[in-house]
């Protein structure tokens, strides 16, 4: 067996899922916000399938809950690109500063 | 047995007649409310003959002592097992004296307001308003309960108060009124004390076990209340100094005088009623109602009762002599005789010869109401003759009015203790009973009999001696037979109810007293109110500078006097400075500032807080996602590592 | 008798106006008013039968259902000799009230209605023996209030609509905390809402010294306890004649009445424990409201600054914690609520037609209106505690029950709050005296008319209840105290205990 | 076969319709706006009938779907809200080019909710979640010629996104320490360990950001201004009723086990929600704003009930969301009518309101009484419930705390009420017509928030569901 | 000496960690979307290293061939391709490494500190056989439920982008 353990699976994940939420904070572009989430829910999909292998293999949830978030993560992504692409209409912007005129 | 229904008739007719006065009297056609009134009155008057005449002649004396009765009683309000509020009628010989003077006073004053008050627009308000007094008064008088006795004692406080303001669009009647009721609503709070006191340590209100239980004995009650104290001075004591008090300020007692004299505002026979021959006395009645109490239990409060007397008799005396409003002189003088009546119950002891004082007081009070009311009465009609107060419009008036100026002299001599009238009878017993008990004040009033038949007969020279003056009167006459026949019938009791032994019927144990004359002692009394006739005569008779340069050699002092010593400066300046100024405007201030203040910067900092923290709601997607995953991460360390 | 009857006679009132026209309101209003006003003398009548029938316990009347089970909230109904005196107190007002209102001259309906639903929060509030019940009529008058005033008062009444609302909101914020301490923790082992049941297992002593505050500083809010009465001023003068009438007459009582029933009557230790605050607290509010009188210019404040002083009285009263005292403190509950109620009356009637509630505009009004300013002045003499109106009986209850008490500070208490007569003479007297006599100072004064029927009936009806209880104290004053006896025998029961 | 049905037949009936709909839009012709509006009504109020009879109890798939008759119920609920705010949009949607679109959406939206509702392992939670929100975060834009109705919908879909990417996380490491995904086996695996409190917070925020706990209910004042008022009075009724049981249901089984933590999270979160959320509507102009921190406020009270005993905290829950449609939906009633007629939403505009319409005047004012929890409304009873769901554990402070509360959401509330009934503006809104839906709608509401409070029986029923949860 | 195993594990780390960072971090959105692409391919890898290749596939062909392309084609709908992006500002960069560093210590401690306990039961097969019937199976391990939700959330997504995107020709 590989000396790489779930802990080396789990701090890689990890530091993407902080990645992606670093992305998500600091850029501004909403095609970028996006991009942190696919990240992000990406670190999540690398945790189920390592706890799925490494812990607890004899039953697929793990792989099938990663299987589903990579749907929804395109259901998602579409949605929110259509939203985008209306806003950029609207705004003639997709500076996720600009869209602050609901405030306070 | 005295029939309880008719000392309640007589009490209650006047007030229904302030009912049907009060409610109806406008309606009433021409001078049917002053007939009402009149009549109620009259059955009233009537009623307490027989009532007192039942007393004194035929149930009263039981085996030589004048017993306490209590022929009807009934609970109104109790508080407590020990403590209600008894409505009881008390009959003993002050009570029943009481009665007969109020009644009478009040039928005469009914009947004199019949001309006086003639066409007057609240001829009706003022029939009621003198029932509601009577009735107060008679209550008062009547009280077994020292409760009852504080409920109409304010009633009559507030009737007093509506007379005094009857001529209501007058400011300075209004006034007047005002300080009547506020300055002794102040004396009340000190008999509402003084109640308050008393009962707690007699475990009632009513008089009679009132008195049984605090008089000095085996009871535990009067070691109770003696041996408690506050401040070094015992409980009783306490309590009968504020008993005292509050009579103080009823009958215009120094420090609480100041409002007698302004409620000369209300209409003379008011004044003559309420100012002069009732209500006024009512302290001394109360001082009286409980003298077991005061002279057996708590010399030192009567000590004080006597020093207030004759202090206020001299004080008033004094500033008689300087007036020139004549209803004023004649407060004066009725706070200078009530000032005689106090410090013969100071000086009085109980029992027996002893208890001259008590008696004297009694009979003072008796005789004065007669020959007060009656130059009230009288200056009233001269008042009404020349429509105005002030001695400088009045002047040889005895041509026009000599129906008055008879009365008006029987008056003078009466109040000045001239022999035979009915005053000198009852101030001969006064002075003898202070010369007995206390040396000082025997000389001070001495002074003041002097002062008094001065002041008095400067008074009468002034008005119907003196310079002419010519009134442009639009009524030539001295007035009806409804206003002359009061004075009549006054002046002949002012005579002679002198005659009366006052002592076989009212004394300070119930036993009768035999008075002897000393001529030897009436010397001197005598001699000097004579002196002071003389005085008055030789300045007034004629109008003549000397008095006015007399005067002006006082100088400083006559100022004081004249100014009143300053004692309505030195309240106005304690209501108006300090109660206004410093307590209620401070109160008013903390209130709108500091208290709401509070609410509304509560309310403030609210908003405030509201709006600045407002800016985290910036609009901007990523703050948002900020304190989404700051949230989480903080609550992560809190329970991971704080809470867990 | 059903006391059900109390609550759904206003409620039907209601919705009767609701649904009838403009003109009509007003009328069905009265009649509620007037038949409610039969009721509870009926009540009143039928209490005197039954409260001494052998067998009778301390609430009578008592109907006791299923409310909300799983919470143990009944549908708790009963009175006492207090609770009937209020009741009678709150017919008296809402009668007046609504005569007063003849003339309100928009949104009729809406007017009545909510006046409508103001009495029977009342009413519902004073036959309640179920916690929540009573909390929820607490609750249910507050809105009302703040509409009349909000809708239809004068001067800046919005700011004392929300004042007021927000006050009283917090009142029974804190009324509602001390409600669910006493649910929960009582002896009782289960959690209550029953006010009997509670009473007579008791409560831990430390559960009442936690929450004896929180219920009677929130009951205390609505009776204008020292410093939380600022609420008052603001709101009294600012509402419409009615609402005023009904705030000082009905709703200040409300507090009194939770103060003792529930505070004092359930937390006995507690009382007794905190007592000499509640002492200090209402003898300062007694002086302090009455030298802040003496300041107003305005008529309605100065009325409602002597409602703080004188609710001060039913706080010293229950403080006091003598039957005496206590019954002192309910009779003055009725006795203020009458007066405050009559003098509301008369300064609405005169601001109708004045215009003006400034004391110094005004004056020789007597000359011009000699039945309101009558009115006002029996209203005033009842203030100052004239015997033979009600105000006297009341304080001298007070008095005599806190003088039983000799502790120095009660003493001083005592003393204090008597000095209070006195400065309350004076500001009557200064307001009757320059509103009232004098001459008269502005000539279209002359043109004035007196009081109009409706106003002579409520002033009258009120005048009645007035001189009813000073003239004859007995029957109020019997009423009353057996049920003030009862509450603090609870104090004196767990003396025995110990 | 039966069974799937009666278990399913929320879903069952809601799928149906979402397919007669694509059958609809398939066609070359399409249905003209007031058709549809009118077929949606009958469907809803034969849906809400509907789901009534026949239910039963039991699981499906493995225990992935669980119905109850609590479930049921609750899910009638969201049928009646879902009816009445159909009603209440009638105006709204008349004018709509895409109704049809908007009607899947929306029933997708509501599919999703039901799912939620009967889940019974976590990967249907998240599921049923992810469907719930991103059709609405769809329909949020649904007013498409308005810029704040894309703004609305970005920062919906954005915020939505990244919550569930924590919330997934956070499953992630519960399914690495338990092994399941499955509810029941999860409850009896989670023991406390801190890596489950982390996993837990993270799940937790999934749930706050649903309900809009502070601080995570940043999106909520902007989301519910922006979209059309339809979508705003799903969000804050639906959604929220939705996840308030799911919470209340998935903390009393599967996290029994760290009861202890998350009472101290329910407590912390409802302090910082009701201040922030009563500080926040103090200053509000904005009526749609205003309603959603006052939503945000109610939460808090909500949370307050669950974090108490569980039948009596759950049933109160449920009794008080049920309030809370007829509150709320009642106070969107009018906004959303006026709105709809005007194009007003500020409070400002609402300035004599009473003297044009008093009818809606009344409404507004019983619903924000009703929401304030003034007697004798039903939201009196319900909050009061709530509160004393969360007394019982003892936990006085927050009492305290929630009590005064009260007093700070009653000002914001009385403002509402002060400009309708009090302002008097020189122009109020002319008389505007309500049609017979919207009538229908607002006798709902009135009627439910006025009855409600006193018929003892329907929480008593309730408690009887809740019973053994 | 590590095995290769191990070394693989470490450069498809490094890629993905690294094409991450630069993926949040550089400037020209394009050159962002490709690190993503490297980033999520790199991802990919990893799934094969961990032997789920059916996943590897899935994440490839719908990542790589479907979202990234989304995200590319997005890119060039709203004309921002060739721009340099704003940057943030300094301050949030700041406070937002803080927090990330924050939250990504803790969750790192924890996880090191958790002890997870391995069933250690028999691995079932992870084939494309396997997925297929669980993902239609409705009895345990059957996932045929979420199958079909999942369905009808692809569905309203699709309405919901049409709707949206689609040009709206009232708008000028």
């Amino acid at each position: 067996m590989s000396p790489i353990g779930l802990n080396h699976m789990l701090i890689l994940s990890t530091a993407l899922f902080f990645i992606g939420v670093y992305g998500f904070l600091t850029r501004r572009n909403l095609v970028t916000l996006l991009m942190s989430i696919e990240l992000i829910l990406n670190s999540v999909n690398i945790n189920f399938l390592a706890f799925n292998k490494y812990l607890y293999p004899e039953k697929l949830d793990g792989l099938f809950f990663s299987l589903f978030i990579i749907a929804i993560a395109a259901a998602e992504a579409a949605v929110a690109i259509a939203i985008i692409i209306n806003l950029y209409r609207s705004h003639q912007s997709i500076d996720v500063e600009d869209a602050d005129s609901l405030r306070y | 047995m005295i029939d309880p229904d008719l000392i309640l008739i007589l009490l209650f007719l006047p007030l229904l007649s302030f009912v049907i006065n009060g409610l109806f009297g406008r309606k009433l056609p021409g001078s049917i409310a002053g007939m009402l009134g009149s009549v109620s009155i009259l059955i009233s008057f009537l009623l307490s003959m027989s009532v007192a005449y039942t007393y004194f002649f035929q149930v009263g004396n039981i085996s030589g002592v004048y017993e306490s009765l209590v022929p009807f009683q009934m609970t109104w309000l109790r508080f407590s097992e020990n403590f209600s509020i008894n409505i009881g009628l008390l009959a003993d010989p002050i009570s029943m004296m009481m009665i007969v003077v109020v009644t009478f006073i009040s039928l005469m004053v009914h009947i004199f307001s019949l001309g006086y008050m003639k066409g007057e627009e609240r001829y009706a308000t003022y029939y009621s308003f003198l029932s509601l007094f009577t009735f107060s008064m008679l209550g008062l008088v009547l009280a077994s309960n020292i409760f009852q006795t504080y409920i109409f004692w304010e009633l009559v406080g507030v009737s007093s108060f509506l007379l005094i303001g009857y001529y209501y669009q007058k400011p300075s009647a209004v006034a007047a009124s005002k300080k009547a009721f506020i300055v002794t609503r102040f004396a009340d709070l000190g008999f509402l004390i003084g109640i308050l006191v008393l009962s707690y340590y007699s475990e009632t209100f009513e008089f009679v076990t009132l008195t049984e239980r605090l008089v000095p004995g085996d009871s535990e009650y009067s070691q109770a209340a003696s041996s408690a104290g506050f401040l070094g001075i015992s409980a009783l004591t306490w309590g009968l100094v504020m008993i005292f008090i509050g009579g103080a300020g009823k009958s215009a007692m120094f420090p609480l005088h100041i409002w007698l004299p302004d409620a000369m505002e209300g209409p003379t026979p008011v004044s003559a009623l309420i100012h002069a021959a009732t209500m006024v006395v009512a302290g001394v009645y109360l001082v009286a109602r409980l003298f077991p109490v005061f002279s057996l239990a708590c010399p030192v409060a009567l000590d004080v009762v006597a020093w207030t007397g004759i202090g206020s008799a001299l004080f008033a005396a004094l500033i008689a002599c300087t007036q020139t409003d004549i209803k004023r002189v004649l407060a004066y003088s009725t706070m200078s005789q009530i000032g005689y009546m106090m410090f013969a119950l100071g000086v009085s002891g109980y029992g027996g010869e002893q208890g001259l004082g008590y008696m004297a007081a009694m009979f003072h009070l008796f005789t004065h109401a007669m020959f007060k009311a009656l130059l009230f009465l009288g200056a009233g009609v001269i008042i009404h003759y020349v429509h105005s107060n002030d001695l400088k419009d009045m002047g040889g008036l005895r041509k026009v009015l000599p129906i008055t100026s008879i009365t008006f002299l029987i008056g003078c001599l009466a109040i000045a203790g001239i022999p035979p009238f009915s005053g000198f009878f009852s101030k001969e017993e006064i002075l003898l009973a202070s010369s007995h008990s206390n040396f000082g004040i025997y000389i001070v009033a001495l002074i003041t009999a002097g002062l008094t038949a001065f002041y008095m007969f400067r008074l009468y020279f002034s008005i119907f001696w003196s310079k002419k003056i010519e009134v442009n009167s639009g009524h030539r006459h001295e007035g009806s037979f409804s206003m002359l026949a009061p004075l009549l019938i006054l002046a002949v009791f002012a005579a002679i109810s002198g005659f009366i032994p006052f002592g076989s019927f009212v004394t300070s144990d119930g036993t009768v007293l035999e008075t002897h004359f000393h001529l030897e002692f009436s010397i001197l009394p005598v001699s000097l109110s004579v002196a002071g006739i003389f005085f008055a005569w030789l300045l007034y008779k004629n109008t003549s500078s000397v008095p006015g340069r007399i005067a002006d050699k006082a100088g400083t002092v006559y100022k004081v006097i004249y100014k009143k010593f300053y004692i309505d400066e030195v309240y106005e300046f304690i209501t108006k400075k300090i109660i206004f100024q410093l307590i209620a405007r401070p109160a008013a201030w903390f209130d709108k500032t500091i208290v709401d203040g509070m609410v509304n910067t509560a309310a403030a900092a609210t908003q405030v807080f509201s709006l600045s923290i407002s800016g985290f709601q910036s609009g901007k997607l990523q703050h948002y996602a900020f304190y989404f995953i700051g949230g989480a991460i903080g609550l992560a360390l809190l329970f991971i590592y704080y809470l867990s | 008798m059903n006391l059900s009857l109390l609550i759904l006679l206003p409620a039907i009132t209601s919705l009767i106006i609701l649904f009838s026209g403009k003109e009509q309101a007003k009328r069905i209003a009265l009649g509620g008013a007037l038949i409610q006003l039969g009721l509870t003398i009926f009540l009143l009548m039928c209490f005197w039968a039954d409260s001494n029938l052998p067998g009778a316990t301390q609430f009578i009347y008592e109907y006791n259902a299923s409310w909300f089970p799983a919470l143990q909230i009944n549908y708790h109904v009963g009175v006492d000799g207090i609770s009937v005196a209020m009741i009678l107190l709150t017919a008296f007002v809402v009668f007046a009230g609504i005569l007063m209102s003849w003339k309100v001259d928009r949104m009729q309906k809406e007017f009545f209605f909510l006046l409508t639903i103001l009495g029977a929060g009342a009413y519902g509030f004073f036959i309640s023996l179920d916690l929540f019940l009573m909390f929820f009529f607490l609750e249910v008058a507050v809105i009302p209030k703040f509409m009349l005033i909000g809708i239809w008062g004068s001067g800046k009444k919005i700011y004392s609509a929300n004042k007021l609302a927000l006050m009283l909101m917090a009142g029974s914020a804190l009324v509602l905390i001390g409600m669910f301490g006493v649910y929960f923790l009582s002896n009782i082992g289960t959690a209550s809402f029953d006010l009997v049941q509670i009473s007579a297992n008791g409560i831990p002593k430390d559960v009442q010294l936690y929450f004896f505050p929180f219920l009677f500083v929130g009951f205390g809010v609505f009776t204008a306890l020292f410093p939380f009465h600022t609420w008052v001023p603001d709101g009294h003068s600012s509402a419409p004649t009615a609402a005023s009438m009904f705030l000082a007459g009905i709703s200040m009582k409300l507090g009194g009445y939770g103060c003792l029933r529930v505070a004092t009557y359930l937390m006995p230790e507690a009382a007794e424990h905190y007592s000499w605050i509640i002492i200090l607290l209402a003898t300062i509010a007694i002086i302090y409201g009455a030298f802040a009188t003496m300041m107003q210019t305005d008529l309605k404040y100065m009325n409602a600054y002597s409602s703080v002083s004188h609710c001060g009285f039913v706080l010293l009263g229950i403080g006091m914690l003598t039957p005496t005292a206590v019954t002192g403190a309910v009779l003055q509950m009725v006795s203020h609520g009458l007066m405050t109620a009559l003098f509301f009356a008369a300064i609405g009637m005169l601001y109708e037609r004045t215009h003006t509630r400034e004391v110094a505009k005004l004056g020789g009004l007597l000359k011009v209106m000699p039945f309101i300013s009558t009115v006002f002045f029996i209203a005033g003499l009842c203030s100052l505690g004239l015997p033979g109106l009600s105000g006297f009986v009341a304080e001298m209850t007070v008095f005599v029950g806190s003088w039983e008490r000799v502790e120095l500070l009660y003493r001083l208490a005592t003393i204090l709050a008597c000095m209070s007569i006195v400065v309350t003479a004076v500001y009557i007297l200064r307001a009757t005296g320059k509103a009232m006599m004098g001459p008269v100072l502005n000539p279209e004064f002359n043109k004035l008319k007196d009081a109009a029927w409706n106003e002579r009936l409520a002033g009258v009806v009120l005048i009645a209840g007035i001189l009813a209880m000073g003239v004859m104290p007995f029957w109020l004053k019997d009423l009353v105290s057996p049920g003030a006896l009862n509450i603090i025998e609870q104090i004196n029961g767990v003396a025995l205990l110990k | 076969m039966s069974e799937i049905f009666s278990l399913l037949k929320h879903e069952f009936c809601l799928i149906g319709m979402i397919v007669f709909l694509l059958l609809i839009k398939i066609r070359s012709k399409e249905w003209s706006g007031e058709s549809l509006i009118r077929m949606m009504n009958v469907f809803l109020v034969f849906n809400l009938i509907f789901g009534f009879f026949y239910n039963s109890t039991g699981e499906l798939f493995d225990s992935m779907f669980r119905n109850s008759g609590l479930i049921a119920f609750e899910k009638n609920i969201l049928n009646l809200a879902l009816l009445i705010i159909h009603l209440q949009s009638v105006a709204w949607m008349k004018g709509h080019k895409h109704l049809t679109e908007f009607y899947l959406l929306l029933l997708s939206s509501m599919t999703g909710m039901f799912f939620l509702l009967s889940s019974g392992n976590w990967l249907m939670f998240y599921l049923a979640l992810e469907l719930s929100t991103i059709p609405l975060a769809a329909l949020c834009n649904f007013d498409l010629e308005k810029k704040r109705s894309g703004e609305a919908a970005m920062k919906m879909i954005m915020s939505s996104g990244f919550s569930s990417c924590i919330l997934l996380f956070g499953l992630s490491l519960l399914y690495g320490s338990t092994g399941t995904i499955d509810f029941a086996e999860m409850a009896s695996a989670i023991e406390g360990t801190p890596l489950q409190i982390l996993a837990f917070i993270f799940v937790f925020t999934g749930f706050a950001f649903k309900l809009s706990v502070a601080p995570f209910h940043f999106w909520t004042a902007d989301v519910y201004e922006g979209s059309p008022v339809a979508i705003t009075a799903y969000l804050s009724v639906v959604s929220k009723g939705t996840v308030v049981f799911v919470l209340a249901s998935i903390f009393y089984t599967v996290f029994n086990g760290i009861s202890e933590i998350w009472y101290d999270v329910l407590v912390i979160s409802a302090v910082i929600t009701m201040t922030i959320g009563n500080l926040f509507a103090l200053r509000q102009n904005n009526m749609k704003r205003f309603l959603a921190f006052s939503s945000i406020a109610q939460v808090a009270y909500l949370l307050i009930g669950i974090s108490g005993s569980s039948d009596l905290g759950m049933s109160s829950s449920i009794y008080f969301v049920l309030i809370y449609v007829f509150s709320n939906l009642g106070a969107f009633a009018v906004v959303a009518h006026i709105s709809a007629h005007t194009g007003k939403e500020n409070i400002g505009d609402y300035n004599g309101l009473y003297k044009s319409n008093p009818g809606m005047s009344w409404l507004l004012g019983i619903s924000l009484f009703s929401l304030a929890g003034i007697p004798p409304t039903a939201g009196f009873f319900g909050k009061l419930f709530l509160l004393t769901a969360g007394a019982e554990v003892g936990n006085w402070p927050l009492i305290i705390f929630a009590a005064l509360n009260m007093v700070v959401s009653l000002y914001y509330y009385l403002r509402v009420i002060r400009a309708v009934f009090m302002e008097d503006e020189i122009q109020p809104l002319s008389k505007l017509d309500i049609g017979t839906s919207s009538k229908i709608a607002m006798l709902f509401c009135v009627s439910g928030i006025l009855l409600l409070g006193f018929t003892s029986g329907l929480y008593e029923y309730i408690l009887s569901l809740s019973y053994g949860l | 000496m590590m095995d290769p195993a191990t070394i693989v594990f470490y450069m498809l780390s490094a890629l993905i960690l690294g094409a991450g960072i630069l993926a949040v971090t550089t400037r020209k959105i394009f050159r962002a979307a490709i690190y993503l692409l490297f980033s999520l391919t790199g991802i990919a890898g990893l799934y094969f290293w961990m032997q789920y290749e059916f996943i590897a596939a899935v994440q490839i062909i719908v990542y790589v061939g479907g979202i990234v392309v989304l995200i590319i084609f997005s890119i060039f709908l709203t004309h921002t391709g060739g721009m340099d992006m704003p940057a943030a500002l300094k301050s949030r960069k700041l406070f937002a490494a803080l927090a990330v560093l924050s939250g990504f210590l803790l969750t790192v401690t924890q996880i090191t500190q958790h002890s997870f306990n391995i069933s250690g039961k028999v691995a079932v097969e992870s084939n494309v056989r396997a997925i297929g019937l669980g993902m239609l199976g409705t009895g345990e391990g059957g996932f045929a439920l979420p199958f079909e939700v999942v369905s009808i959330l692809l569905l309203s997504a699709m309405i919901g982008c049409i709707v949206i995107a689609i040009k709206n020709p009232s708008r000028s």
